[in-house]
């Protein structure tokens, strides 16, 4: 298939926005946290589980998706929320635990609710796909168009709620795709000492669905499968799956200091950056120059350091809010 | 003319008849809930009238459809979800307490789960340790769930209808021993008048069910017949007990429960949930910290002796509140 | 594979003696329950499941299981646990509460606990399945040659914990063998409307493990198959699953009105009893009379009777046990 | 000489580490719990010492290893399973509460289920409602579970130990905010002598861990540390606290209770878990059951005030009860 300028070029833009704004967050994190490590401490405290390096999985699905289209998320939900077309600065708020944060300050990085976007996402392991699921039965159940995508981990795959949601899907013939993030590794636990086949893909068979895998480094190779998955699903065809092998760049969670990794491993993976494989393809094509990138860069920096304005300007809730949103 | 009687399952059948016939969002899915009916008879009927679009049986994927319900709440639907007996929460637990308790506060409000999850309580008919128990004590520990209880035919009706009603996430505990099911030990308080148009009954609002002097008894469910009985022989030996079903837990009406207590000063917890870090314990908690100058006597609780509830029907009868024991304790409470 | 004649007799007998023994107990359910059927009354109250048509599938397994070999079962499990090898007296007496039942009477019809044949079960669909992957890795732990079964019925296969312990068996390789007994309902709820695959054989993919399917009303068939599995797991070489296609004759537990079954659809499967069809093998290679097979049946049902004398003069236990047996 | 110190982390990883050399039979399971040594530090060393046999990383499945774990004690073995955090037993909860907990009784005791769930929490880190709930309440009303809630390296040896040598199956609670980890906010209290032969601490005994005359604090884990800060500041306005350390929730240590209450006539129950319908309402029951005479104030609580833990700072600080809110609170109920 070849893509259009302008395809390749947002993928290339909502990549390097996804990027920078977890390199920041990232930066930000350890703020006041140093040089004894304190996770309660500094603007941002508690668990953070950033994205960089698959970005090109999250851009290259919601590429294929409208803003009323439901996303669930997991642990590490930064890059689908952006890819799904966020406000920042409500994010960054969130993240920052302020009152103008998409949440009020209640949910924090890995509960982030967007009604805007119909992204929602949480800290359980799994807890998301059947939501998915039943977003796509009420889309079915109104013989709408939309289509429902979850985004969860290779590590996720062997949950119950995996099986039971998949097979939900395929039974009721849902609008909705399943996207195995395959990032080799479940906090420490690799793979192979977790999953007892070699690839997710082949676990359609069980359902009876259609399931591939793709180079989840490779924002084309992702936008590509992830077309036909969610066109297929649009069409009222039911749910697929695809396993996108991809590589967490910067450990499990901030802090996680990567003693069971391989090693040479993470420096090769790091030559597969999502961000160098889509600029050279676009280069090759003509279609964005060094400086064109620099600019993109630079729009990005500056759309995250805005959001971190707002942020950091906002105040924090009231404490007696903590007893607010309890029921409708 | 004479009233039109209905059992407590026909009542709950008819609440969601009428909510499904109102409002399009609302429907119905779990396990043999369709050509079924449900195993306890709560949605007899409906696959007939509304069809499997709107009344979906099940696999057996408690996580996964409990969930699914969560996901279609937040995109506008309003499920009722039935898990057939409460004992099998615990294959789909997370989702109850971690998603669908937690979603409307972790986002500040921004995203609504108005949906109903119906299930099934409660022993004495020998169905053993994994499908006997009550637990509503358990969920009404989690935040964020309203925590409905009914014991007649009318108020199931009237609480099922506020439940599907109402914008937050609802667990509706219905007692098998209350659904007035040919199958099940007579009880003649599971048929009764429910009007035939719909109606609603609020949250937090204890029902006096009868008037006393000498003891305030707070329960829910099965153990409101029982305590009623019970209050029938008191009466008989000179004792008047007062019989409050709380209806819901949570919210709980306070108020009533004190002042009752303020009137009686004597308070005995009747609960068919386990005893300890339940219900009861709460209850009692709740009297000695807001009409403690008001007790003559140390408040007592009757429940399930913390024990799994055992098969054989000698035991069964030991640990499951009776009549007799409820006479018993109460007797006891207002010599002390 | 052409099998011994004591190997068919004796899965004949199995066979006879389950169905004695569920048909007597179908029959002493009733006592004091009827006109007006009610589920606590007689001298075994509660619900009942039974087995009844299914027989081959526990006697083709468990002919080639030890004692020592753990097998956990599910809400209906009298007949893996006679074909295990129970003491029918005592088994029985649990089923009619008594204090000389296996569990003393606390657990009941779907409580039955042996630890002579190693044997558990209960009333959560799919709650037995991780016990035999538990069991099966204590047995590798210990370098034992057991080897761990679980039965559990086709609704089962649609349940989180189905996948979670196939999976660990798989990648941990444990000596345990699955057997999904697909009598093509879950309660009222047909295959079709809970399983988005033909055969549950096709999710052995799923997990890299092999997997089969039988025709579960043929103990010759299902005996061959679980020989393969049971022998492979007894070698250390892994878990593997078998599906059998059966039918269940009674309904899903006594009351049953079975309203949701197809018109001449119970009848048609009675046509497959896997007591004529194993009788008519044995007969057709001339190890079986009409007489013998009287004899058998004579048998079973005096040992049937035996017991049911023996749990109807047992005591029950006294009240106050039930505050025994809490911890250990 | 100088005593040995330890953190509470390390006290655990050294109870399993005497009882793994003293018994083949015990091993360990869970997430992360090998190479990485437990995201809490609870296994820490324990594959260096014992290998991946004994020292086993699970996929995320926790029905499915919690139950293996249930499924191998019957056989015998002495597994020891970590749920990373008490948060996550959503996914696993029919195995811990209708099977881990219940086989023992449904048997008859004729199967035994000796296993130790270890599992890891509370907040005050901002990790928000699904990563710093307690729960201990909730499973202290399930019967069959005995229930440990240590507040120190010393207290975490000892009853850790005895855990892994009970015959029942056992839930071993270890809070972040005391197992002394290098990124947590330092607690001092958090490293202490740790004696290095192995020792029992028999469960249902509480700990007196500091006289009082005026009121009686009931509480356990992170809470006696910030009952004790709330203890000394109260000390200096001229009350004198007992705190009371439970160190187990079953069983319960009802006696040093009562005897605490009948001493001092007030009592706060001081709770990180959910205020409604758990330890703090159970605790208040017994008191008001067996000292009602003795109580010269209402019993007081101070919990959670059921909502989920919110994530920002402020809100955190709000609903976990600090030092400040302990003292204010006694204060009052002092006063009152
Ligand atoms: C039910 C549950 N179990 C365990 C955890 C702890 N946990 C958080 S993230 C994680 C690893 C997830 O791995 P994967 O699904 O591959 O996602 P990744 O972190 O690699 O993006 C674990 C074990 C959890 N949050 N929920
Ligand atoms: C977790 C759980 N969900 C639902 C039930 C109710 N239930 C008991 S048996 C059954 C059907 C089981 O079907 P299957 O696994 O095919 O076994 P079969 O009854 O056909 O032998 C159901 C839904 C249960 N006991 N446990
Ligand atoms: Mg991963
Ligand atoms: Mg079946």
């Amino acid at each position: 298939m070849a893509l259009e300028k302008e395809t390749l070029l947002n993928l290339y833009r909502n990549i390097v926005l996804i990027r920078t704004f977890e390199e920041r967050v990232g930066e930000m994190y350890y703020e006041d946290k140093l040089p004894a490590f304190d996770i309660a401490a500094g603007p941002i405290p508690g668990e953070m589980h950033l994205y960089s390096g698959q970005e090109a999985v999250a851009a290259g699905v919601c590429a294929h998706l409208r803003p009323d289209d439901p996303v669930t998320s997991t642990h590490r939900p930064h890059g689908h929320l952006i890819a799904k077309g966020v406000d920042l600065n409500a994010m960054m708020a969130e993240i920052f635990g302020k009152k103008t944060g998409l949440c009020q300050g209640k949910g924090g990085h890995m509960h982030l609710f967007d009604p805007a976007t119909h992204f929602g996402c949480g800290g359980i392991v799994g807890g998301g796909i059947p939501h998915a699921v039943g977003a796509a039965l009420a889309i079915k159940k109104r013989h709408e168009d939309r289509v429902a995508v979850s985004f969860f981990g290779e590590g996720a795959a062997n949950i119950g709620a995996f099986h039971e949601s998949i097979n939900l899907a395929a039974v009721w013939k849902l609008p909705v795709v399943f996207v195995v993030e395959d990032n080799l590794y479940a906090i420490s636990v690799p793979k192979e000492a977790s999953t007892s086949v070699r690839s997710n893909a082949e676990r359609g068979a069980a359902y009876g669905i259609p399931a591939v895998q793709v180079d989840g480094q490779n924002a084309v190779a992702v936008y590509e499968a992830a077309k036909e998955a969610i066109d297929r699903a649009r069409r009222g065809e039911g749910p697929s799956l695809i396993e996108a092998i991809c590589y967490r760049f910067r450990g499990h969670f901030e802090g996680d200091a990567e003693g069971y990794l391989g090693a040479d491993e993470k420096s090769t993976w790091k030559e597969k950056d999502p961000i160098n494989i889509l600029g050279a393809q676009l280069k090759e094509q003509g279609w964005l120059t060094d400086a064109e990138a620099e600019a993109i860069q630079a729009e990005m920096t500056r759309r995250v350091a805005a959001a971190e304005t707002f942020a950091r300007e906002s105040p924090y809730p009231a404490p007696e809010e903590a007893l607010e949103n309890l029921f409708a | 003319m004479t009233e039109r009687l209905l059992t407590t399952s026909k009542a709950i059948a008819e609440a969601i008849a009428q909510e499904m016939e109102r409002d399009d969002s609302v429907f119905v899915m779990g396990e043999d809930i369709g050509a079924y009916g449900g195993i306890f008879g709560a949605t007899e009927g409906l696959l007939q009238k509304f069809g499997p679009e709107r009344v979906m049986d099940t696999p057996i994927s408690e996580m996964g459809f409990i969930g699914a319900a969560v996901g279609a709440a937040t995109e506008g639907m309003r499920p009722i979800v039935e898990l057939m007996f409460v004992d099998f929460f615990g294959a789909a637990m997370d989702q109850i307490y971690n998603q669908m308790a937690k979603i409307p506060y972790m986002s500040g409000g921004n995203t609504k789960v108005p949906m109903v999850l119906m299930t099934a309580i409660g022993g004495s008919y020998s169905d053993a340790a994994q499908h006997s128990q009550c637990l509503y004590g358990l969920f009404a520990h989690t935040p964020g769930i309203k925590i409905v209880v009914p014991s007649s035919p009318y108020d199931a009706k009237g609480l099922m209808t506020q439940a599907i009603r109402d914008d937050s996430p609802v667990m509706f505990f219905f007692h098998k021993g209350v659904q007035g099911l040919g199958w099940m030990t007579p009880n003649p308080r599971a048929t009764a008048h429910v009007p035939e148009e719909s109606y609603t009954i609020p949250f937090g609002q204890a029902d006096v069910k009868r008037q006393g002097q000498d003891l305030t008894i707070l329960t829910v469910s099965l153990m409101v017949h029982r305590s009623l009985d019970a209050a029938e022989k008191l009466a008989e030996q000179g004792i008047s007990a007062e019989v409050i079903d709380l209806r819901t837990l949570v919210p709980l009406d306070r108020e009533t429960i004190v002042n009752s207590v303020k009137k009686t000063h004597r308070v005995l917890v009747v609960d068919e949930d386990y005893l300890s870090y339940g219900m009861s314990g709460e209850l009692t908690a709740i009297v000695a910290e807001e009409a403690l100058d008001y007790l003559d006597a140390a408040p007592k609780r009757l429940a399930v002796p913390d024990v799994p509830i055992p098969y054989s029907r000698p035991m069964e009868k030991y640990v499951i509140p009776t009549v007799d024991r409820i006479v018993a304790t109460a007797k006891e409470l207002v010599e002390s």
